[in-house]
């Protein structure tokens, strides 16, 4: 039954969240940077402490000694609640993201807070709730540019959510199972990437239309409509729409380790089978961070035209020709 | 064995689905090499399947369970007995040469891709058609063919006449498909099931009458599709479509499913004699009829298609003799060299810029060689020389009818059919070689035409030459000895194949083959006499006798009385009934009206628009409804 | 399972009446289409709770057929009011009458 | 079972409170999101029910979808100016406040009155054996393709015909002429339209967020 360290360990799991998903975006930010900076030959920041390691730091402390400012003609109460809808689903959806298998330390102890029989479901639940960051922002803004940015990205998420269902529907006819931790162990021998090709390049294409990222971020296109959504935002609530997006990346990218790339399965090092898995996973998800910087660096920003007809007329006819292949292959080997 | 048929349609439909999907933006002239590549891919499962043998102990296989609704089941199967494989062998065979020639027919043709896509759909729905197992999917495939067969003679809509034409094949199918519908529903009636076996087991418990009545319906269905009269106008007119699929569908194949169905439906059509004796007479009048309108045409295609009304005549005489084996073996034969005639006419007409009156042909031969040898080669068989295929197959036929009229139960009217079927043989040897002469022989009638036309390409000649070798050796390979041949023994394992009365007197069947090729080639010597001998022109011979040429080229006044007759009656009680309708019913009708309006316009003061008024009545009654509820549970 | 049937039917009776409420006192179009998905909650509620408790997915069931009505009928009615965005400018139950008879 | 206690008094207090609040704010925007705060909750009702498919479902659905289409639509629209009129029917709520009592009445008590179930009408997935399928979702799936294939089927063309209804209702026919030009033409040229943009002008600088 449940004693304390049952209640200690899950504590101490929450709480690693906690830590990890805010602090996490801050290196991603500055790899971002450096990477970009080395696609594009320059140096990239390097002023601010060694290297430049601390110039998200800098750049943290700025944005919070901002002034906080809300626009009169807007709606305070939604003003102020739509970044906290940004940032709270992509937290809770890493409760249950498996990073690595069961470890005996002492105890059996799961690498994942909990293991939910409707994962995918929950994920994908949470991936709808973050529609409401950008539609109470733009919403509650009362300025045009704000506007146009939140239909645009209501828009776009709703349509990429089905593509990205539909591609997760093809990892869980394999399983039948939607949690996360059976799907990982399913792919002991083979990664779904190699059956499931067609589904994984569907997934990663709307996982980055989901995340509002190069070359699909029309939502906060600079050029257009300045800065879309969160264009009257500034200081510490700004930096909560920062943080969401790269935390959004991060999940996505785990997301897609978890249902394609085997989890946390390589090889391992006897005796230190849990370290080597929880490295193996991050550096799987690392590499498709890595894929988001680099797509960001050499693609040009899509019409907005072309987005939509992109995801209904050839991502979503693509993703159900895969969910039909893989149904007929399923029941011929069944 | 059993677990790759499925692989037959699976081919088609996966060419047709390519064709569909991509055949008219990326593949355009690829879709020729698929669609052919799709039919030979099934020819050679068919193949396969027949070296491999079928069981005629289990012949059913059960793909999947494709509707399950209480004790009520369909399931999507195939019946794999030697008359499937048969019937598979010939459909695929035939498709895939026709394919073959239609990637050099069509080449030129702007919707190439369209062509080739509906062309394997028609293979895979006859693949499925004939492998069904339940009589539920045979009328969804039956259907599918018709609608094929409905683009394809409307291919070239732009035509009106084409257009036209597609309608009418479709409205007369109708006709007949409705009679089949009754049919399919009356056996689901009276049986409980659909399938083939469980309905054939308990045939013999049903009363009699019921099961002759679900006979002829049945055999509506038969006429309807295989062009029998008086449903026989649609087929003539269907030579619209391009001259493949007149080959394959309106020839080879489609119109053969009447027979197909007949001969997989033995046991409830031998119930009654009585419906033996409708599919026997409606045969050998139609085969008489239609061999008789042959010789007036002047279209080389309707001359063909007069043809083949004709053959399916004959063939229905067999079924009706009881002679399953013969009529299915007449069906093979006829497929191969019909085909070769129709893909011969085409090549013909190809090269005379696709002019299709024989009026403007003449003295072709020397300019096309190897279209005029396979063109005469199948005109020698489709006459029943012998040893051409149609020999064989034809003389067997014949013979049949004789035996059930004679030598069986002395059954007097199957003695006129046979004499029925003689002059109808006799017939189609006059109007064969009539076509032959005036197309290949004396001289060129149209000299600028003539001047253009030259041989077909490889890929015509080739199919054309592949046919002409069947129309050559099938019949002989397959069907010597009479009734003891490859095909007669292939066929008795189909459980309730019995040989016809009369097996195995080996000289009555000598005497009677000899009678008629006598007949062909008296037909033979005629048609040269007339048309050769004297100055070869069509009107010289219809002046011989003007009321009867007028009759025959006016087709016996078919369409005529079908349009005046049965439309214009149609019609005319219709204006009576309008007339009645209007002054009348709507009399009545207009003071219910007014009574209505003059009230309604008081009450629709209750109609304020207003939505949520509605709504609160709504929610009124359910405030209501819910009080009953509580009070008086 | 401590919780009782009845608490889950009256929460679900207490949406259903805001609900209708909602439907029959608001003016403006959309918050009385918002009301209706109000009232399905409250039918939502009470069936998965009855199913729940007679250990039945028939509960389940309707609550997804109610998800696919109510998915539905949002379509087709905002697509009826953007439809009608092109031809009035101010979306109250009370002034849209014009097909009154 | 304190705990269940505790989560369903706070579950029922903010669903009636919210769904309160959804039909008495001026703005059809808060409106919305009360309404999203009402399926939250009874999402979470749902999992004290033991049924976390449908409270998975109930929010990507109602919430992901449904509240959010509505959001799109108020957007599109702008309604806010809509916002300084009157809000109420004031004909209709002297009418419309008694029989949404009298409705609440009667259904409180017949969900008070409510006898307890016995044991013989239950149906066949007691808590144990949708465990033994795998939760709610399985066993869900196992009713769903047997004993309601048909109105499952049934939903599904209603989907349809909504989505195509929904397509037609809401599609501009002034702007048909409009609809064609360059865009179709480039679609079919290739749905990969990015490396036909000039290059360049679009690749972004570094740090603009920064």
């Amino acid at each position: 039954m449940v004693d304390g360290w049952d209640v200690l360990i899950l504590v101490i799991k929450a709480l690693a969240i906690f830590i990890i998903v805010p602090v996490a975006p801050l290196v991603f930010v500055l790899a971002e940077r450096k990477i970009l900076g080395r696609i594009q030959s320059r140096i990239g920041p390097n002023r601010v402490g060694p290297w430049g390691l601390l110039q998200t730091l800098a750049d943290g402390i700025k944005l919070g000694a901002k002034e906080d400012f809300i626009p009169p003609a807007g709606d305070r109460v939604v003003f102020w609640l739509a970044p906290l809808f940004m940032v709270v689903p992509a937290a809770m959806a890493w409760a249950v993201i498996p990073i690595g298998p069961e470890v005996e330390i002492g105890r059996k102890i799961g690498l994942w807070v909990t293991d939910l029989n409707v994962a995918i479901l929950y994920i994908l639940a949470l991936g709808s709730v973050a529609v409401y960051g950008p539609v109470m922002a733009g919403w509650s803004s009362n300025s045009k540019y704000a506007l146009f940015g939140s239909l645009r990205s209501t828009a776009q998420v709703i349509s990429y959510e089905i593509t990205m269902g539909v591609a997760v529907l093809g990892v869980l006819v394999y399983t039948g199972s939607f949690s996360l931790v059976d799907i990982v162990e399913k792919q002991k021998d083979m990664w779904f990437a190699i059956p499931q090709v067609i589904g994984l390049f569907v997934f990663l294409v709307s996982g980055i239309a989901e995340t509002n990222r190069a070359p699909f971020d029309l939502p906060e296109a600079e050029t257009e409509i300045v800065a879309g959504y969160h264009v009257e935002y500034s200081g510490m609530r700004f930096a909560m729409f920062f943080l969401a997006e790269y935390a959004n990346m991060f999940l996505v990218s785990a997301l897609a380790v978890i249902l394609f790339f085997g989890g946390w399965h390589g090889w391992t090092i006897p005796g230190i089978e849990g370290l080597t898995s929880v490295l193996w996973f991050m550096l799987k998800t690392l590499a498709l961070m890595f894929v988001y910087f680099w797509l960001r660096a050499t693609l040009p920003r899509l019409r907005y035209d072309q987005l939509m007809a992109f995801c209904w007329k050839f991502l979503l006819p693509l993703g159900i020709v895969n969910l039909l292949i893989t149904a007929v292959l399923r029941l011929g080997w069944s | 064995m059993t677990d790759f048929p499925w692989l037959i349609p699976l081919f088609p439909l996966v060419a047709f689905a390519i064709n569909g999907a991509f055949g008219p933006r990326y593949l355009k002239k690829a879709t020729g090499v698929i669609g052919s590549a799709g039919i030979l891919g099934a020819f050679a499962a068919t193949v396969a399947l027949w070296i491999g043998g079928v069981h005629s102990d289990t012949p059913d296989f059960t793909l999947y369970r494709w509707v399950s609704s209480g004790s009520f089941s369909i399931d999507i199967g195939f019946v794999l007995d030697p008359l499937t494989v048969v019937m598979l062998l010939v459909v695929t065979g035939v498709s895939f040469l026709v394919h073959v020639y239609s990637i050099g027919y069509m080449a030129h043709d702007e919707s190439f891709a369209r062509f080739f896509t509906w062309l394997p759909l028609f293979v895979f729905a006859m693949i499925m058609l004939v492998l069904s197992n339940n009589f539920l999917s045979l009328y969804v495939f039956w259907e599918l063919v018709g609608v094929c067969s409905y683009l394809l003679i409307g291919f070239w809509h732009q035509r009106k006449s084409a257009a036209d034409a597609a309608v009418k094949a479709f409205l007369v199918n109708r006709i007949g498909d409705f009679g089949f519908a009754i049919g399919i529903i009356l056996i689901f009636w009276n049986f409980g099931s659909l399938n083939y076996g469980d309905v054939f087991a308990s045939v013999s418990d049903k009363s009699p009458d019921l099961m002759l009545l679900i006979a002829l319906l049945l055999f509506i269905g038969a006429v309807g599709k295989s062009a029998q009269f008086p449903l026989h106008i649609w087929l003539p007119d269907a030579m619209e479509g391009p001259t493949p699929v007149s080959a394959l569908i309106h020839a080879a194949t489609m119109v053969t499913a009447g027979v197909y169905m007949v001969a997989r439906m033995r046991p409830i059509f031998e119930v009654s004699n009585e419906a033996l004796l409708v599919v026997g007479g409606i045969g050998a009048f139609t085969a008489l009829f239609a061999a008789s309108i042959g010789l007036a045409q002047t279209d080389i295609k309707r001359v063909l298609a007069y043809s083949t009304v004709s053959q399916l005549g004959l063939m229905f005489l067999a079924l009706g003799a009881g002679a399953y084996t013969v009529a299915i073996f007449h069906l093979a034969t006829h497929a191969f060299f019909k085909a070769l005639l129709f893909l011969g006419s085409g090549s013909v007409i190809h090269a005379m810029q696709n002019q299709q009156e024989m009026s403007e042909y003449g003295g072709l031969w020397r300019r096309m060689k190897w279209t005029y040898f396979t063109f005469l080669l199948g005109g020698l068989a489709l006459s029943g020389v012998f040893p051409l295929a149609g020999f064989w197959s034809k003389d067997e036929l014949l013979a049949s009818a004789f035996f059930k009229g004679v030598a069986s139960d002395g059954s007097w009217a199957f003695t006129v059919f046979w004499i029925m079927g003689l002059l109808a043989s006799l017939l189609t040897a006059v109007y064969t070689f009539r076509m032959i002469i005036l197309t290949f022989h004396g001289k060129p009638r149209n000299a600028e035409l003539h001047s253009h036309s030259h041989e077909s390409p490889i890929s015509m000649v080739a199919p054309l030459v592949v046919l002409a070798a069947g129309a050559v050796a099938l019949g002989g390979a397959v069907g010597f000895p009479p009734e003891h041949g490859f095909i007669h023994d292939y066929l008795y394992k189909v459980p309730g194949v019995f040989h016809f009365a009369g097996a195995g007197e080996i000289t009555a069947v000598i005497s009677l083959a000899i009678i008629s090729t006598a007949v062909a080639a008296f037909g033979i010597v005629a048609a040269y006499a007339v048309y050769s001998r004297r100055q070869p022109s069509p009107e010289a011979v219809a002046a011989l006798s003007p009321r009867v040429y007028g009759l025959l080229y006016r087709k016996y006044y078919v369409d005529e009385i079908v349009n005046y007759g049965i439309v214009g009656v149609t019609k005319g009680i219709g204006l009576i009934l309008w007339a009645i309708d209007a002054k009348i019913v709507d009399g009545i009708v207009n003071l219910i009206g007014w009574t209505v309006r003059a009230t309604s316009s008081l009450t629709r003061r209750v109609q304020t628009g207003q939505v949520q008024n509605y709504l609160f009545l709504i929610a009124a009654g359910a405030v209501v409804s819910v009080g009953a509820f509580v009070i008086f549970r | 399972m401590s919780i009782p049937l009845n608490a889950y039917l009256l929460v679900g009776a207490i949406l259903f009446s805001l609900g209708t409420l909602g439907v029959l006192m608001r003016r403006s179009v959309l918050i009385v289409f918002i009301s209706i998905e109000l009232m399905l909650q409250g039918v939502n509620l009470t069936f998965a709770a009855y199913g729940a408790f007679l250990e039945d997915m028939a509960g389940s069931m309707f609550v997804v057929i109610s998800l696919t009505v109510a998915a539905a009928e949002a379509a087709v009615g905002l697509a009826i009011l953007v439809a009608l965005g092109r031809r009035v400018t101010e979306f109250y139950v009370d002034r849209l009458d014009t097909l009154r008879w | 079972m304190t705990d269940q206690i505790v989560a369903f008094t706070y579950l029922s207090i903010v669903a009636s409170v919210a769904g309160l609040a959804t039909i008495l704010v001026r703005s059809p925007v808060h409106s919305a999101l009360s309404l999203v705060v009402v399926v939250f909750h009874v999402a979470g009702m749902f999992v004290l029910l033991g049924n976390g498919f449908l409270a998975a479902v109930q929010v990507i659905v109602y919430a992901g979808a449904i509240v959010v289409l509505f959001l799109f639509t108020m957007m599109l629209l702008d309604l806010r100016r809509h916002e300084t009129e009157r809000t109420v029917h004031r004909r209709q709520i002297w009418l419309a406040i008694p029989i949404a009592v009298l409705l609440f009445a009667e259904v409180a008590w017949i969900a008070i009155s409510k006898p307890e179930i016995s044991e013989n009408l239950k149906g066949a997935f007691p808590p144990q054996t949708i465990d033994e399928l795998g939760g709610s979702a399985q066993a869900l799936a196992t009713v769903m393709f047997t004993d309601y294939l048909l109105p499952f089927e049934v939903a599904s063309v209603l989907l349809l015909a909504a989505a195509i209804g929904a397509m037609v209702l809401a599609r501009n026919p002034d702007e048909e002429s409009l609809a064609s030009p360059p865009d179709m033409i480039e679609d079919a040229a290739g749905t990969d339209g990015s490396s036909d943009q000039p290059e360049g002008e679009l690749s972004e600088t570094p740090a603009t967020h920064g």
